[in-house]
């Protein structure tokens, strides 16, 4: 049987104002693009959805952005603290479907969260493509470094390295022709111009969705977003979806 | 524990114990399933069951409020057949009753689904009350003589007893319930959840895509052990009582109230292991207070 | 902030602001005016005011629920005399709108209160929805025939502009709220509180004396912006939403589900300066969203 | 203008299980008698009453028994932490009503806090007559055999010292003839016979009533209890009446 698990929060660390990353003791392996879901304690009922960022010696390593009423609550917790944590859930990215080519994460803002666990199984002919708003948000650069064989950073205003979006540099990279597979995860937007990119160049193409969630594990039907014309559960159908079976616009 | 006895009758038919899952928060048992065995539950309620597959509301459908969760889900599922050929020969599979929770955007079609269901389930509640579709539901549940000829109607294509689930939404339960009673109905669920919504103050935009949803979860337990409490005391039906159902202390106010089985439904959104939990607890506040057979407390409240 | 226009008009009368605070939970002012100034309020609401004085339902008379307050006051007061002589002078002190809330037993009773009350305060909200009352109370808020017609009467009596209070514990608030409009009614406020229940399980008696009282506070605020909004829509008339306000943010959301005023509660119990802190964080939340006049939000939500 | 206070936990102790003591930084000095209206934390909306139980150098200190949820969430605050505090809140003890006699404090579990503080008040001629259900429960001996000039304890069960109730003692006590006045607070049921024999042997008797409060400032009127047949508000009317004129019967 299943269960929740009760986790000591082994490390905090602030990566950029407003965001978080904890370590904490985790019994059970995640495989990339999976996802925990965390309660955020007394005030706060529903659990909240975090990707899997890593996971290494039972530990279980999550970031997140403080946005509401949860992630404050969540990022009020210290190191000691137990944080109920239902999981791993999800599908998982097809790392397996790579290709014989170069693969690449393209993550936006707290999208990439979920790609560097992912990087990890993809090997090193990894390269990641990673877009923040501005320079005080750019995180994580030397962890996806020290995975993928090269990290390329724009910022929307072009604070840090060159200004531009991911899907800049992705078209510029795709001009070598070596690319295989992509895993996107990052704002909507953001995902469905790499979706398009990747299908106009027939490159296989894996996004990972977010929704507004309830249980987590496909029980509520809530979290559902739009495949191929058809309402599938984020949690449980996903989240990671194959980027052409993706309605986006929906 | 030995020699407690926790079986319930609803409707002539027992239930070995008085928890049971509140219907759309337990999926068909498949996915909860893999957390406990679910033949420790009293009964489990279906997802709600259409004709034909329906596709439900666009998210997002869900949002959190103050002790309380708003949602638009609007009955997504995969239609009868589908019920019949897959969930049900899987929950046939556990030692609990199975309800199934019907709700035809029509009548004529809620007398077609209750005729399928034949006696393949071992009842049939019929869902008067969903506040998240333009057709059927909640329209269903507010007048008195709908409620009357709905459940008449319904009744006869029942070869199971039929519980009715109400809505909330209304001016007098008594007069609902009442109407249900004429009509028919075997038992009673209540209830379901009360329409509300929340607007993004930033956005502006209200956070469910279908504007308004239900509201359940512990905000609104004082209102549903008021209607227990109201129907009880004026219906001589067996009641299922549920909204906000957390703890087994909230299952026991509910059968205090007059509740014959109590059903767990927000709290399986928190945890999968809720229903489980709530008996656990359930169990250790009959055995505190010396309790030896949960028929005793059923409408034991001393009211003033 | 300077060059921010609070002012909102409800029925003809200009409020400084639109926070206001509720009937019942700032008793008649003498206790909060000890925490802060009351002129800082767009208006102030007396505790229901009846002909003779009231002795109100017997303790207990509040329960806390999950985010939520059940209340059985019963509608305590010391008669209209006695507001006239000594409440009102005492509230006119203050740079701020009287709203006197009426609750008689009988319609005529209302009329004579409404009549007495003259043109001395600025508006007169009718309480047709106290579900702590037998007489009188709720009885008259949720029949549509009921509130048109006790809306006219009173209204012929009343020298300011008439403020109808509605009750949630109705099937279709649209209907009863275009009743009162059709009946005379110059504002509404909504909402009063839905009628629960909470049992001890331990001793099995219902902590309220009264056995039901009225549930408030955050829990109900999805029902009470539900039916702001709903009514926002169908009928012409200012609001004054309530419910659950505890945050200038709350305020916010009322205000953009259509209501021109809101009216602090059940916060007032938790904190004296509640209104106050509200006020100062609606400023806020105005700053913050660049809005330079109230009224350019009243509405504005962005439904689907 | 009156108001809130923020309040820093400097001392916690353990009276017996499930009840507790802290002191806490206050900057208004209370009449015997009053009380505080104290917030308990997230989760827990109203706040929770509880009496003074003595005052001294800027601290206030009060007592409490764990019972429901907001005492037990009042309970796992440290020293260190802050707390929400309205008060000094209600009407006093009439220590300058004592008499020229001897003043006896009569309490039963927790009602014995308030009468501490008002024992100091009261000075070197009073009394305790302090009741408890079983030795386990009895608590602050050494704090009134420091302002009393005796004490008496009895409990229920007779673990410690004498088996018997308040009221034996209290009737024994009488015999001397020099008893002045009598200030009480307890369960109902002991107050009302505190009360009926003072009132047979003609003494001055004050008591402090509980009643389940919303605002605690006299602004919501659910704190009632019945006043010579009038619903007067314990908040604000009271928590202190003369003994005489409570319908104990209500
Ligand atoms: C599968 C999945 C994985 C995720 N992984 C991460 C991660 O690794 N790091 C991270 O920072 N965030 C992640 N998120 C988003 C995160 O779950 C939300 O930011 C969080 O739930 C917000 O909770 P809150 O209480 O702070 O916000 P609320 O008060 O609930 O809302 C504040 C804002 O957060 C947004 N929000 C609320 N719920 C969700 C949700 N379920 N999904 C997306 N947005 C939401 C709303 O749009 C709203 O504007 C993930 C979401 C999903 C579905
Ligand atoms: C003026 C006054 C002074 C008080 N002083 C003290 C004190 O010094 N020490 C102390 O331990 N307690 C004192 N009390 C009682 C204390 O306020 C309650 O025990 C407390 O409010 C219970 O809160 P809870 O959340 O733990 O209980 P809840 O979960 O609200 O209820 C649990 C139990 O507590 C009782 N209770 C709840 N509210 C009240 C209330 N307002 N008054 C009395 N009983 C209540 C109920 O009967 C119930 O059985 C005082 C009460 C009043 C009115
Ligand atoms: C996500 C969700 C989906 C629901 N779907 C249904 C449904 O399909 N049919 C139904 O009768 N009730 C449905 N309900 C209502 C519940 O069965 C229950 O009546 C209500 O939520 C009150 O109980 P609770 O507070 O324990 O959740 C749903 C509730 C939730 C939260
Ligand atoms: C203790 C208490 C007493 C109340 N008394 C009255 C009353 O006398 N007249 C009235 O119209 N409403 C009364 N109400 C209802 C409030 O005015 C308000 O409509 C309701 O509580 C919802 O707002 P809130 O959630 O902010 O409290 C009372 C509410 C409370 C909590
Ligand atoms: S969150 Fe419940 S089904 Fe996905
Ligand atoms: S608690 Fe509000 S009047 Fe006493």
């Amino acid at each position: 049987m299943e269960k929740t698990h009760s986790c000591t929060i082994v490390k905090k660390t602030m990566l950029c104002p407003d965001t978080y990353d904890f370590v904490v003791n985790f019994p059970q392996e995640p495989k990339p693009g999976q996802f925990v879901h965390i309660s955020c304690g007394e005030g706060v009922m529903l659990r909240r959805p975090m990707s899997v960022c890593d996971y290494f010696d039972n530990n279980l390593r999550f970031s997140f952005a403080v946005r509401g009423k949860g992630t404050k609550l969540l990022a009020q917790h210290s190191v000691g603290d137990k944080l109920d944590i239902l999981g791993p859930l999800g599908t998982n990215f097809g790392v397996d479907k790579k290709g014989d080519g170069v693969s690449l994460v393209i993550g936006g803002g707290i999208g990439i969260f979920p790609l560097f666990y992912t990087a990890k199984f993809l090997g090193e002919k990894t390269e990641a493509i990673l877009g923040f708003r501005t320079k005080d948000l750019v995180i994580m650069e030397d962890d996806f470094n020290a995975v993928c064989s090269k990290t390329h950073i724009v910022t929307d205003d072009g604070s840090y390295n060159c200004a531009g979006l991911v899907t800049d540099i992705f078209k510029e990279r795709l001009q070598k022709g070596d690319i295989t597979s992509v895993y996107t995860c990052g704002p909507r937007g953001m995902m469905k111009a790499v979706a398009e990119i990747a299908a106009e160049n027939d490159i296989f193409c894996e996004v990972s969705l977010e929704e507004r969630m309830g249980c987590g594990i496909g029980s509520c039907a809530v979290c559902v977003c739009k495949i191929k014309g058809k309402y599938l559960k984020v949690c449980q159908n996903g989240p990671i979806f194959n980027a052409r079976e993706v309605d986006f616009d929906e | 524990m030995n020699n407690l006895d926790m079986s319930v009758n609803i409707a002539g038919i027992s239930l070995k114990n008085p928890i049971v899952t509140a219907s759309g928060t337990f999926g068909n048992g498949w996915e909860i399933s893999r957390y406990y065995d679910l033949s420790e539950l009293g009964a489990v309620t279906s997802k709600a069951i259409t004709l034909s597959p329906k596709q439900g509301n666009p998210p997002p459908r869900i949002a959190e409020t103050d002790s309380g969760v708003l949602n638009s889900v609007g009955l997504q599922n995969s239609g009868i057949e589908f019920f019949l050929k897959y969930d049900l020969p899987n929950l046939r599979r556990y030692d609990t009753k199975v309800i199934a929770n019907i709700s035809g955007n029509t009548i004529e079609e809620n007398c077609e689904i209750a005729k399928r269901l034949g006696g393949e389930v071992d009842f049939i509640e019929l869902n008067i009350s969903c506040p998240n579709v333009k057709q059927g539901g909640v329209a269903f549940g507010t007048d008195p003589r709908i409620v009357y000829d709905i459940t008449g109607r319904v009744r006869e294509h029942c070869s199971v007893p039929l519980i009715v689930k109400l809505s909330p939404n209304v001016t007098d339960i008594v007069e609902i319930a009442v109407a249900a009673q004429k009509g028919g109905a075997n038992a009673l669920s209540l209830i379901n959840t009360l329409l509300g919504m929340k607007i993004d103050v930033n956005t502006r935009k209200p956070i469910l895509a279908n504007n308004t949803g239900g509201l359940s979860g512990p905000a609104v337990k004082p209102v549903a052990v008021r209607m227990v409490w109201q129907v009880a005391k004026n219906v001589d039906l067996p009641i299922i009582g549920m909204g906000g159902i957390m703890s087994g202390e909230d299952a026991a106010e509910f059968i205090l109230a007059g509740a014959s089985a109590v059903a767990v439904g927000t709290a399986n959104l928190v945890t999968p292991t809720a229903a489980l939990d709530i008996k656990k607890q359930f169990v250790q506040y009959l055995v505190k207070n010396k309790i030896k057979n949960v028929k005793d407390i059923i409408g034991a409240v001393i009211a003033n």
